[in-house]
């Protein structure tokens, strides 16, 4: 879930981007150190950036409206690691902004902190501790939990930048959490359930 | 008498120039239709119409001269009824095994198990390619996969078959296997279309040919149609060279009954 | 046939932005205005000012670089469902009203200065929106990558970059044509059928993925390729009065956005 | 008096059966090489180690008859000389940006810019796209890619140009169009090497032809190669249909100075 261009006041982006500019330079210099090692490493890295983009072209079934944060950085994260995701992931998010108007570039901050760091972090957190779990299940929970936590910060960005007028925070927190659900569960589930599928027909190759 | 057709159909994407323009082609069973035409004439656009996939900006897709509503349930009898074979196989493989990519479309038709199986099995017998069932698709050849993009296809038993450039990519024998496999599958009652740049194949191979020249279609019996050399031309398109050996030996090219192996050109060219 | 793209596929904006009367413009020239009045835009508070910036970005999205209004029409919509109905939940409270509501319904009510700020938000977003647009409909993405790179961009992530960019259309194309492919073999006619199929669809796609940036890198290894892909970029001249006269309306709108804050 | 050839040359990749095994072959500056087989027969291969971007398995390549070493600076330099344009462009167009891709490898001879725009001009010039250079890659046609790759290519003025299937998915003009393009190549002192499926067109072109054949390679004149029905049998390769005619005519076929162009083949089987 994008945040739209412009959408946070200034100080709130400024802020996220500050947050995730860390993470990002971390994950740069990691990428930068493996496509040395490794030049090949540069075109395998593009093309999961370009399927990653494409993937938000593709419409799921059984969900209103198509998902629209790059999917596959769960499964991404469980393969490459949470570090490469967060710049890998910051290029899709650029891509997304420019071309397709979904999220911008005062807003890049915020959603790549929520999408190409907390999601893939959880991802691959929940990845380890299943460990001893079926493969399946462990993908599943993976996949659902980082969907979940992506919308969570979302809403949370949302409601520190526009406090309710009376019951502050949590008032609004709730709201927007509230609001998202009815997209956002159904899709945790479902791209839960894909990744599974993914990950299996992965593995079989 | 026409069992697929298009009438008046044009088609453009988006607000690009139009791709076909008021086009009818009528695809009659049992005679085998090819299609001609320069690169960016509208030949996948055409095969992708005919399909079903793709819906004409205006203009008509007749099964059985129904007109199709492009309505869900219309859409599946016609999905039944036509398939369309891509050039690149590697856009239309998905499955990870070759028994899984041929078994899809069985399975959605709602067979049982059973009755899958032996629909794959019977495809792959067909094709010639049961002993690469079990073998993983990323492991096959070019060709190899060629042919299971097309038992893919096979498998859905339609009574049409749209193969888009069939035999691009293919080493002699590999187009020789094809074509033999072409023929098997009309002994079963599939009526084939195909669209080729290979002059020579059309020459021996079709009934029927429809030329695609900037967007608008002309079709003909086979032999009038490859002995027009000035309708080829301002398509940009060359003569085959049995009509121009013909020719040269003055013999006429358009007749009906032409000779269509390479060995019955030869004799009726030299031995005139 | 094509073998590969359909002309004429992809996303929206970079079809404007490959077609329009600005697109050899120089980045420079387009950056100075977009990126001048997306910072304005983050600074103005009053509504008619973010419809001045709006307008202003508009007549240089039509007039300017004659993008095709319902093209430009399309994509300035994209971003407006998620700033209305963001900016609604940011307005409305829930609870019981308090005395100086404007309006309750049931549970429902807002505040004076909930709804100031998300009048505010809405103006901001879409003045925002619409200046970036204003780049991105009119600038060729490998412009701006040439551009990220001369601004001293790591090499590595704007290399990465391109190489996205040029293969996500490829992948779009294999993408749109299985599934067409599983459409044909009536793979989407249950909710459990079609998820499957989904699955397979974008397994298929990251395979696609896989192996084409594989064979790249085989046809790359044959040009010499070693890490690096420096190239040539046309060369592109700067026009100083358009960046001048840019500089001026951002500078100007920027002086009134400050003055009414 | 040969420029460019392999020695003995085997390879496997890893521990598969081997692709190509023993293979000499003799590229000789000036003179067009076809190089035919059937599909898996290990062309390809065979491209690849001349053009330096695969290190055979056993026995060497010869450069000016000096063995190449697959040190860093001899793999430059050799690269310089022999450039290799692939079958599908998409596995080689790594740039949206056609002035750019066609920029590469000029950029990395260490020329400086200007001097690059102006290679770069000269190129489009000489294959015909100068229009395409403003255009990104995925508005293009399969034919248009597949010229964009071959100035990639061209563009490093190599002495010697490798074609994989360059005629493969084109149209009868687009192929022509190649064809012209290659002679002017030629004309500026450059040696092409390609590999085909389209046996007409070998007999058209090709000077001397390399036949593979399950790894092993036989060269021979043209004519000479493409006249032995039993050994293109063997090979899975059908033999030209001018060969076919001209024997049937009861000419010779292996004549070096052979009838080429369509019309001198009509002309010398007819009028006997």
């Amino acid at each position: 879930m994008h945040i739209a261009e412009g959408f946070l006041p200034p100080l709130h982006a400024a802020a996220w981007t500050a947050v995730s500019a860390p993470f990002v330079v971390h994950g740069v210099r990691r990428i930068t150190q493996i496509t040395r090692e490794h030049p090949d490493s540069k075109l395998l890295l593009a093309g999961v950036g370009a399927y990653s983009f494409v993937l938000s072209a593709i419409k799921l079934p059984s969900v209103t409206g198509s998902s629209s944060h790059p999917t596959g950085t769960g499964e991404g994260a469980v393969i490459f690691k949470p570090p490469v995701m967060a710049a890998l992931g910051t290029i899709v998010l650029i891509f997304q902004a420019l071309l397709l108007a979904h999220g911008g570039l005062t807003t890049l901050g915020a959603n790549v902190f929520s999408m190409a760091i907390v999601g893939p972090w959880v991802a691959y957190g929940t990845y380890r501790l299943l460990g001893r779990a079926p493969f399946s299940l462990a993908v599943f929970f993976a996949v659902a939990l980082a969907d979940l936590a992506t919308y969570v910060v979302t809403a949370t960005q949302l409601a520190m930048a526009f406090p309710d007028a009376q019951s502050g925070f949590f008032g609004a927190w709730s709201r927007f959490l509230g609001l998202f659900a009815l997209t956002q569960i159904p899709l945790a589930i479902v791209e839960g359930l894909i990744g599974v599928l993914l990950m299996n027909a992965l593995r079989s190759w | 008498m026409s069992a697929l057709a298009l009438h008046g159909v044009s088609v453009r994407y988006g607000r690009d120039a139009w791709v076909l323009r008021d086009v009818d082609v009528e695809v009659v069973a049992g005679r085998r239709l090819a299609l001609i035409g320069a690169n960016g004439a509208g030949k996948t656009t055409l095969l992708r119409t005919l399909s079903g996939s793709l819906r004409p900006t205006a203009g008509e897709v007749l099964v059985d001269e129904t007109p199709l509503s492009f309505k869900r349930t219309a859409l599946t009898a016609h999905r039944r009824a036509v398939q369309l074979v891509l050039q690149d196989p590697d856009d239309q493989l998905f499955s990870a095994d070759v028994h899984a990519e041929i078994s899809y479309g069985p399975t959605n038709l709602g067979l049982d198990p059973d009755a899958v199986r032996a629909r794959v099995a019977e495809t792959a017998e067909l094709l010639g390619i049961t002993e690469l069932l079990t073998r993983p698709v990323h492991h096959l050849s070019y060709g190899q996969r060629k042919r299971v993009a097309l038992a893919g296809a096979v498998a859905m038993q339609p009574r049409f078959l749209l193969l888009d450039e069939p035999t691009a990519g293919l080493d002699p024998a590999g187009c020789a296997a094809l074509l033999a496999c072409l023929k098997r599958l009309e002994g079963a009652g599939t009526t084939v279309v195909l669209s080729t740049h290979d002059m020579a194949l059309v020459w021996e191979w079709a009934d029927t040919v429809t030329l695609l020249d900037a967007g608008r279609a002309v079709s003909d019996d086979a032999g009038n149609l490859l002995g027009d050399a000035d309708l080829l031309r301002h398509a940009q398109l060359d003569r085959p060279w049995q009509a121009d050996l013909l020719d040269a030996a003055g013999l006429p090219v358009s007749a009906a009954d032409r000779p269509r192996s390479r060995a019955d050109v030869l004799a009726a060219a030299l031995h005139r | 046939m094509t073998v590969g793209a359909r002309t004429g596929s992809g996303p929206a904006i970079d079809r404007a932005a490959w077609s329009n009367r600005w697109r050899d413009r120089s980045v420079l020239e387009k950056a100075v205005l977009s990126l001048g009045l997306l910072v304005v835009a983050m600074a103005t508070r009053p509504l008619w000012l973010h419809a001045a910036l709006v307008a202003v970005c508009l007549a240089a999205i039509l007039v300017g670089a004659r993008v095709e209004p319902r093209l430009a029409a399309r994509v300035l919509t994209l971003p407006v469902t998620f700033i209305v109905l963001g900016a609604l939940a940011a307005a409305v409270s829930i609870g019981h009203p308090a005395s100086d509501a404007v309006w309750s319904f049931g549970p429902f009510w807002s505040a004076p200065a909930s709804i100031e700020r998300s009048v505010e938000t809405v103006g901001r977003s879409l003045a925002a929106a619409s200046a970036l647009m204003m780049l991105t409909l009119t600038t060729p993405m490998t412009d701006l990558l040439t551009a990220a790179r001369r601004a001293k961009v790591p090499a590595t992530m704007v290399e990465i970059a391109g190489l996205v960019y040029r293969m996500l259309f490829v992948l779009l194309d294999v993408a749109g044509n299985v599934r067409a492919t599983q459409e044909a073999r009536l793979g989407y006619a249950s909710a459990r059928i079609a998820r499957a199929s989904v699955a397979s669809l974008l397994s298929a796609t990251l395979r696609t993925a896989w192996v084409r940036a594989q064979r790249l890198g085989e046809g790359l290894e044959g040009r010499g390729f070693d890490g690096a892909l420096v190239v040539t970029p046309r060369a592109q001249n700067v026009s100083v009065p358009f960046v001048g006269l840019s500089a001026c309306v951002v500078l100007a709108l920027g002086v009134v956005a400050v003055m009414t804050r």
